[in-house]
């Protein structure tokens, strides 16, 4: 299989094997091919060279429509749901487009949803798309695709923004359906749940078939080598060795609609986590802090001085970031040039007197920070669009770099990153912290949390239910503590 | 849309959000007219005003399908002065009118499937190609008639009545105008097909992985939209008995404007048949009691604009406050 | 013109017209290539398809580039034409102007069908029919100034002469059929007493009668300028009489005078032309007059005919 | 944007690839132009052309910038009427003609600021706000004259200078129109404050995370846009010696049509002021061209839509290829 997009070869010689019944893991570095690959099969993009059998019959696959006639159903990296719409309808959406039936079901069809959605967790089919988070959306991506009646699914990263909890969820859906002789392409950046899961791994680098093996013949570090190309050093950077040191930002009694009286303190040299499950409101808490969303009430303190934030484009001002679990959403600026997305939190650094644009530092400043976050792209001209996942994820990190802040809060940092440049990333993360930069995470994913924070507070129904420090940081104490009602068990804890 | 919406009041389990909002505005009108003028509640009165946007509203029907799939088409006043011309012209060189119709009708078809190939095929914007076909559709007219308005008086008696006639007290444009809105509010509610014009335009993307084939949905708005264009000619025609090379000039802002102020979003995925044949209803409302009134001419623009924002204004509140207390 | 009145070859005359679609230029046209045949000359029709001053200027000196002998020119509005006109003048095109005026510019004549005097008529013919204690009504198109004149001055008329008449409507519909309905509907569901309409153009005049049909009430509808389909209904009695200006006239003498226009050497008039140096083809105002429709002469108004008979 | 790619021929590096193939059509009209009349290339001609699309280009400007944002303005034909209305009734009510001008500016900021209100702090679309205001400024307009056209003709040559002066042979609306287009073009390709204008068009939403106080950018577009057709309403008074309160009907549709040819999209984050000239040029040479080759009132409007669409078809396979290329 091979692919360009205009110079760019995003697959050389790709080639990947399914069997029915199998599980089978795609990895690879970001930018590597696997979503195009993907694409292909789906028939969204059409290859340049290379054939597609099923059953060992070549076959033609034009268009979405006719793969899912093929039986090819595919849960995308970047969600696409309509945001008017029901859930329930969304669910449905693909069934509908090949309906015979005239008329659209009415309550059957909310109950349908339910019952698929059920397993998975628990969202009000009714609700339009729009209004759920994130990883509510992620889930019902995976309940769409779970609806179809297909031989083969596609699931291109269905956890980068689900928790453990729901992630060993689909994970049980996905041994029943391979038990039904449905064979599953599963790619994901988290070697833990291929392993664990997977029978077979394909590892694709540079557009490249790198090596295909049974799960139990390889470590996660061969897999990670074939990945890179190269010997990889130890996953996360060491924590903190003293006490951290005075404190750089404090937060006292902060209130909301969905969350109540949180407070906690961030300090030099740290990296505070904030864990919890989905929903449970720790998105609303940064977005409430630095004033993106609705009406916070409560005091902040930074470097001992107590602010007012009036709005974001304050908090910014101040040396306060957030970064945005949506990246497609509100990440990133899809149509601009990288550079252009890499200077929008502070022209003035890109600028010469009279606000004017210096093209030239604007560059430079793109291709500095993109360097050092390992940013795989041809020009920083481009347009984020034309980047992978884990490199949008990576311009995304990038705009707030660029303004050197104080204080970086940052949602989901590492979602749909590789192994490896997360591994830069949390070096990065731990770098600045030294350097005197607050730093709060707010993830999903246990063992970034585990191996990453020094201290960690789990968030459960919108309210802080406790603190984790040193070895307390482990998957046990988190998952009690993010458990609904965990309030009351928090003392047996500490 | 509405139709999954939990427990609600009855006029909005009647209506949808939306409508309840443009119901209430109406018949607040309703209310200050009858008050203002002893002619307003009156069966001839309402008789002519429902006359007065009856045709129209089929192209309203057009336009707000077309919108909620996420295109717009400028081209329906020229469009539908196309139709009565070519149904004019052939009928002048002695066509059957109805056949001469039913031709009319597909050239107007056919402009949308034009359209319809370059938006979709060759990825054009409906913009700007609709603004080509409406200069293009015009200049056609001009070509078939010289410019000159065609006379069409002699028209069979029965072929007028579908213009001028009445089914008892009713008549017969009105009895056509209830028809096409009650079977386009019905399919776009509830059939699969129509369902897909709400997925396609909400986010076409996320409709192309689902399997809709986005653009030939797209293209079939399209040409439903200039086929109703030609049935609203073809019904001009029959009841002014003359075409007009220059009709329906400036007709697109204010079919669009119906659709949105009855909900329809200008980025597709949103609208209803029902919303916007109520925005159609306040509009044309405000231009007849402005009429009734005797209203000074140069008032009147200032007056119907005014109208027609704090109609817009207080819908978007009444709206929000509804999604508000829906979601507690 | 060395022989009289005559076109060397290849002199043109150029006529100048805003939306240049529009069937009213038709015969005027039609006047005017006559009269430019009838000497010799080549008659052009230039102009803009649009409603828009920007482009018939622009038209009109794309026209001055091809340096015709004259223009006869319609102008969108008076005053932005003085200074393109007075150009014209200066480099020796001979410019008239009719159905609209320019006045304040050097144009040699303006020729036109007096609208004062077609609303002087209207109104004797509205109070001849409905008596002078009646209820009327008027549509009107603002920003238009021929329509304009008419209609202000039949209020006028009536004012002055008829002060038992009253006006009971007046509504804005602007040459658009739809609206013209919408208009007449609600004026005589407002006024059940309503007895006439003055319309000042046809498009109009064709809602105002689908109104009058669909209300099943009596208006006597009388307005200016006509379509086939007015003609029609004036022949079936639903329209009691229209309005015409002599449109073949006013192109034919419209020519003559932007002939005469050009030649300032054919005549030797008794003023001081020859040391004040200006054009002695001066005629401040022409009335080509204008025709009354009824059912009786309809027939000769069917303009299709009248093209078909020309060939 | 186009600022910041790298190796390109000299063409695309002097304008972008949009901007590159509407210069090579108009090139090519240009040849074909001189081909078919010899009066076409002449001085006068030129100036004739240049001055039907100098002032109304200076309202492309702010349309533009509008529509990056991700706004639109049907008000800007009754806006510039208007502002030529209230200078016209100013200066014939005695006030000093450039303080009358000033203030027909400011009124017209004014209504934009009530557009950005309505847009930005009520929420409603820019669609159906402008056009109430279009329909409202117009009736202002209808108000302010009697719906007569106000003669002008004693404005003080020094003030007529901006609508009908030169400067050597290049007239000063033309030298105006040059210092707008350049001075914008400048502003928005190199500037912070303009950049923000890219982001807020391109994602809302994306921007707000960015700290950027993306309502304060739209209202102030949305001004800017008002403003520049109350500059523009000025020189046309200035030009004509008149006021029109009918001017400018359609001018909405022309000037989108040009914003949008020159590469701006209606969901906003794209276009250029250059691209938006070469496509206001490129409507006016066409309408210039058919009126100096007299081609028949009946096929002129067939024709311009027909080029229309087909340079639109040409210049964006022309992008797409250029586009493939450049990232090479
Ligand atoms: N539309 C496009 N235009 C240009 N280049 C593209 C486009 N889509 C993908 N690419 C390039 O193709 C290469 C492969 O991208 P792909 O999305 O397949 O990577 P991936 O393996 O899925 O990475 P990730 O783990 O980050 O999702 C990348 O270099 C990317 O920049
Ligand atoms: N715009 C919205 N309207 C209604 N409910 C919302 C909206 N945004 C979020 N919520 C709800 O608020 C709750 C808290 O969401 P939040 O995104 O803060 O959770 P979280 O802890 O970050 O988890 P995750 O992001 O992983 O879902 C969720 O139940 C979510 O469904
Ligand atoms: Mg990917
Ligand atoms: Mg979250």
């Amino acid at each position: 299989m091979t692919k360009s997009f205009g110079a760019i070869r995003a697959l050389r010689s790709a080639q990947f094997e399914l069997r029915a019944g199998e599980i089978h893991a795609l990895a690879g570095e970001n930018g590597a091919g696997k979503s195009t690959l993907m694409n292909i099969i789906d028939g969204i993009l059409q290859p340049d060279g290379g054939e597609i059998r099923i059953d060992g019959q070549p076959v033609r696959i034009d268009s979405p429509a006719a793969a899912q006639a093929l039986g090819i159903g595919f849960v995308h990296q970047e969600i696409a749901l309509c945001a008017d719409i029901s859930v329930a309808e969304n669910i449905f959406m693909s069934r509908t487009a090949t309906s015979r039936r005239l008329l659209m079901g009415g309550g059957d069809l909310i109950d349908r949803a339910a019952k698929v959605l059920a397993p998975l967790a628990d969202i009000d089919p009714r609700l339009p798309a729009g209004q759920l988070s994130i990883s509510q959306q992620q889930l019902v991506e995976i309940a769409k695709a779970l609806t179809l009646d297909c031989r083969i699914l596609i699931l291109d990263e269905p956890t980068a923004a689900l928790t453990e909890h729901e992630a060993q969820k689909l994970f049980g859906i996905m041994r029943g359906l391979a038990a039904r002789g449905i064979g599953i392409i599963y790619i994901s950046h988290r070697m833990a749940e291929i392993l664990g899961t997977c029978d077979r791994v394909t590892v694709m680098r540079d557009g490249q078939h790198i090596r295909t093996d049974r799960v139990t013949d390889v470590t996660p570090s061969d897999v990670v080598n074939a990945m890179v190309g190269r010997q990889r050093d130890a996953l996360f950077p060491p924590k903190l060795a003293e006490p951290p040191g005075d404190e750089i930002l404090r937060v006292e009694g902060l209130s909301d609609l969905r969350f109540r009286n949180v407070s906690f303190s961030l300090k030099r040299g740290e990296i505070l986590g904030l864990g919890g499950l989905i929903g449970a409101g720790r998105s609303e808490i940064a977005r409430g802090l630095t004033r993106l969303e609705g009406k916070a009430t409560g005091r902040v303190w930074l470097h001992g001085v107590e602010v007012q934030l009036r709005d974001y484009a304050d908090c910014i001002q101040r040396g306060i970031v957030y970064l945005s679990e949506d990246r497609k959403g509100d990440g990133v600026f899809l149509d601009l040039p990288i550079a252009a997305n890499i200077a929008a939190l502070d022209l003035r650094r890109v600028a010469g007197r009279f606000g004017v644009i210096n093209a030239a530092r604007e560059t430079a400043q793109a291709r500095r920070i993109g360097q050092s976050l390992q940013l795989k792209a041809a020009s920083p001209a481009h347009r984020v669009a034309s980047l992978s996942g884990g490199n949008q994820q990576k311009v995304a990190l990038a705009k707030l770099l660029a303004v050197e802040p104080k204080v970086i809060l940052l949602d989901e940092p590492t979602r749909g990153v590789d192994v490896g440049a997360k591994a830069e990333i949390h070096g990065i993360l731990r770098g600045l912290a030294e350097a005197g930069v607050g730093i709060l995470v707010i993830s999903s994913e246990l063992p970034e949390l585990i191996g990453l924070c020094d201290r960690v507070l789990v968030v459960s129904e919108g309210r802080i239910t406790g603190e984790l420090t040193g070895p307390a940081i482990t998957e046990r104490n988190i998952m009690t503590l993010a458990a609904p009602g965990a309030l009351a068990a928090s003392e047996t804890i500490q | 849309m509405t139709a999954t919406t939990p427990e609600r009041s009855f006029l909005s389990r009647l209506f949808g959000a939306r409508e309840t909002g443009l119901v209430l505005i109406i018949l607040v009108l309703f209310l200050i007219m009858s008050g203002a003028s002893e002619h307003f509640m009156t069966w001839p009165n309402m008789r002519a005003m429902a006359m007065a946007f009856s045709v129209e509203a089929i192209v309203v029907v057009g336009m707000t399908i077309l919108l909620i799939s996420g295109g717009i088409d400028l081209s329906v006043g020229s469009v539908t002065a196309l139709s009565m011309v070519v149904a004019g012209l052939l009928f002048l060189n002695g066509v059957n009118p109805w056949i001469a119709a039913l031709v009319a009708i597909g050239v107007c078809a056919g402009i949308g499937a034009v359209i319809g190939f370059f938006v979709t095929v060759v990825g054009l914007h409906h913009f700007i190609v609709t603004l080509a076909a409406m200069v293009i559709a015009r200049g056609l007219c001009l070509l078939g008639t010289g410019g000159r308005p065609l006379g069409l008086y002699n028209l069979p008696e029965g072929f007028k009545w579908i213009g001028i006639g009445s089914i008892g007290v009713i008549p017969v444009a009105i009895v056509i105008f209830v028809i096409v809105v009650a079977v386009f509010d019905f399919l776009l509610r509830r059939t699969t097909a129509f369902r897909l014009v709400y997925y396609t335009g909400s986010n076409e993307k996320a409709a192309a992985y689902s399997g809709i084939r986005t653009k030939r949905v797209i293209f079939l708005t399209t040409v439903l939209c200039s086929t109703l264009c030609g049935v609203a000619g073809v019904i001009y025609m029959a009841r002014f008995g003359s075409a007009q090379p220059t009709f329906g000039v400036g007709m697109e802002l204010n079919v669009i404007a119906a659709a949105v102020i009855g909900g329809a979003s200008l980025s597709g995925g949103k609208g209803s048949i029902l919303g916007a044949i109520l925005g159609a209803v306040l509009l044309s409302l405000v231009s007849s009691s402005l009429a009734l009134l005797n209203v000074s001419v140069y008032w009147q623009d200032i007056i119907r604009g005014s109208i027609l924002l704090a109609a817009v204004t207080f819908d978007h509140y009444l709206v929000k406050r509804q999604a508000a207390g829906g979601r507690a | 013109a060395q022989d009289g009145l005559r076109c060397e070859p290849g002199e043109t005359y150029v006529m100048n017209v805003m939306v240049m679609g529009h069937p009213y230029w038709v015969p005027v046209f039609e006047g005017f290539k006559q009269a430019a045949a009838a000497l010799g000359c080549e008659a052009v029709f230039s102009g803009t398809p649009d409603y828009d001053i920007t482009k018939q200027i622009a038209s009109f000196e794309q026209d001055l580039v091809k340096n015709p002998k004259g223009i006869l020119l319609h102008p969108m509005q008076a005053d932005p034409f003085i200074d393109p006109i007075n150009r014209a003048i200066d480099s020796g095109i001979s410019v008239t102007t009719f159905a609209a005026d320019s006045p304040k510019s050097k144009r040699t004549a303006y020729i036109t069908s007096d609208n004062l005097a077609e609303a002087a008529f209207a109104a004797e013919e509205i109070v001849k029919t409905v008596g002078d204690s009646a209820e009327y009504a008027v549509l009107e198109n603002p920003g238009q100034s021929n329509h304009d004149l008419r209609v202000t001055a039949l209020i006028a008329y009536m004012e002055k002469n008829y002060p038992n008449m009253k006006l009971v409507g007046r509504q804005a519909t602007n040459q658009d059929t739809n609206a013209a309905f919408t208009a007449v509907s609600a004026m005589l569901q407002a006024n059940p007493n309503l007895a006439a309409i003055w319309i000042p153009e046809a498009g109009s005049a064709e809602g105002a009668v689908a109104a009058m049909k669909a209300a099943g009430k009596k208006l006597m509808i009388i307005h200016a300028d006509i379509t086939p389909t007015t003609l029609e209904e004036i022949k079936a009695g639903n329209i009691h009489m229209a309005l015409n200006p002599n449109q073949g006239i006013q192109g034919f003498v419209g020519f003559m005078n932007t002939f005469l226009g050009a030649q300032p050497g054919l005549i030797d008039p008794f003023n001081d032309y020859k040391v004040s140096g200006f054009n002695p083809m001066q005629i401040p105002f022409v009335d080509n007059g204008f025709a009354v429709i009824t059912k009786d002469n309809a027939e000769s108004f069917v303009l299709e005919a009248y093209m078909d008979g020309r060939g």
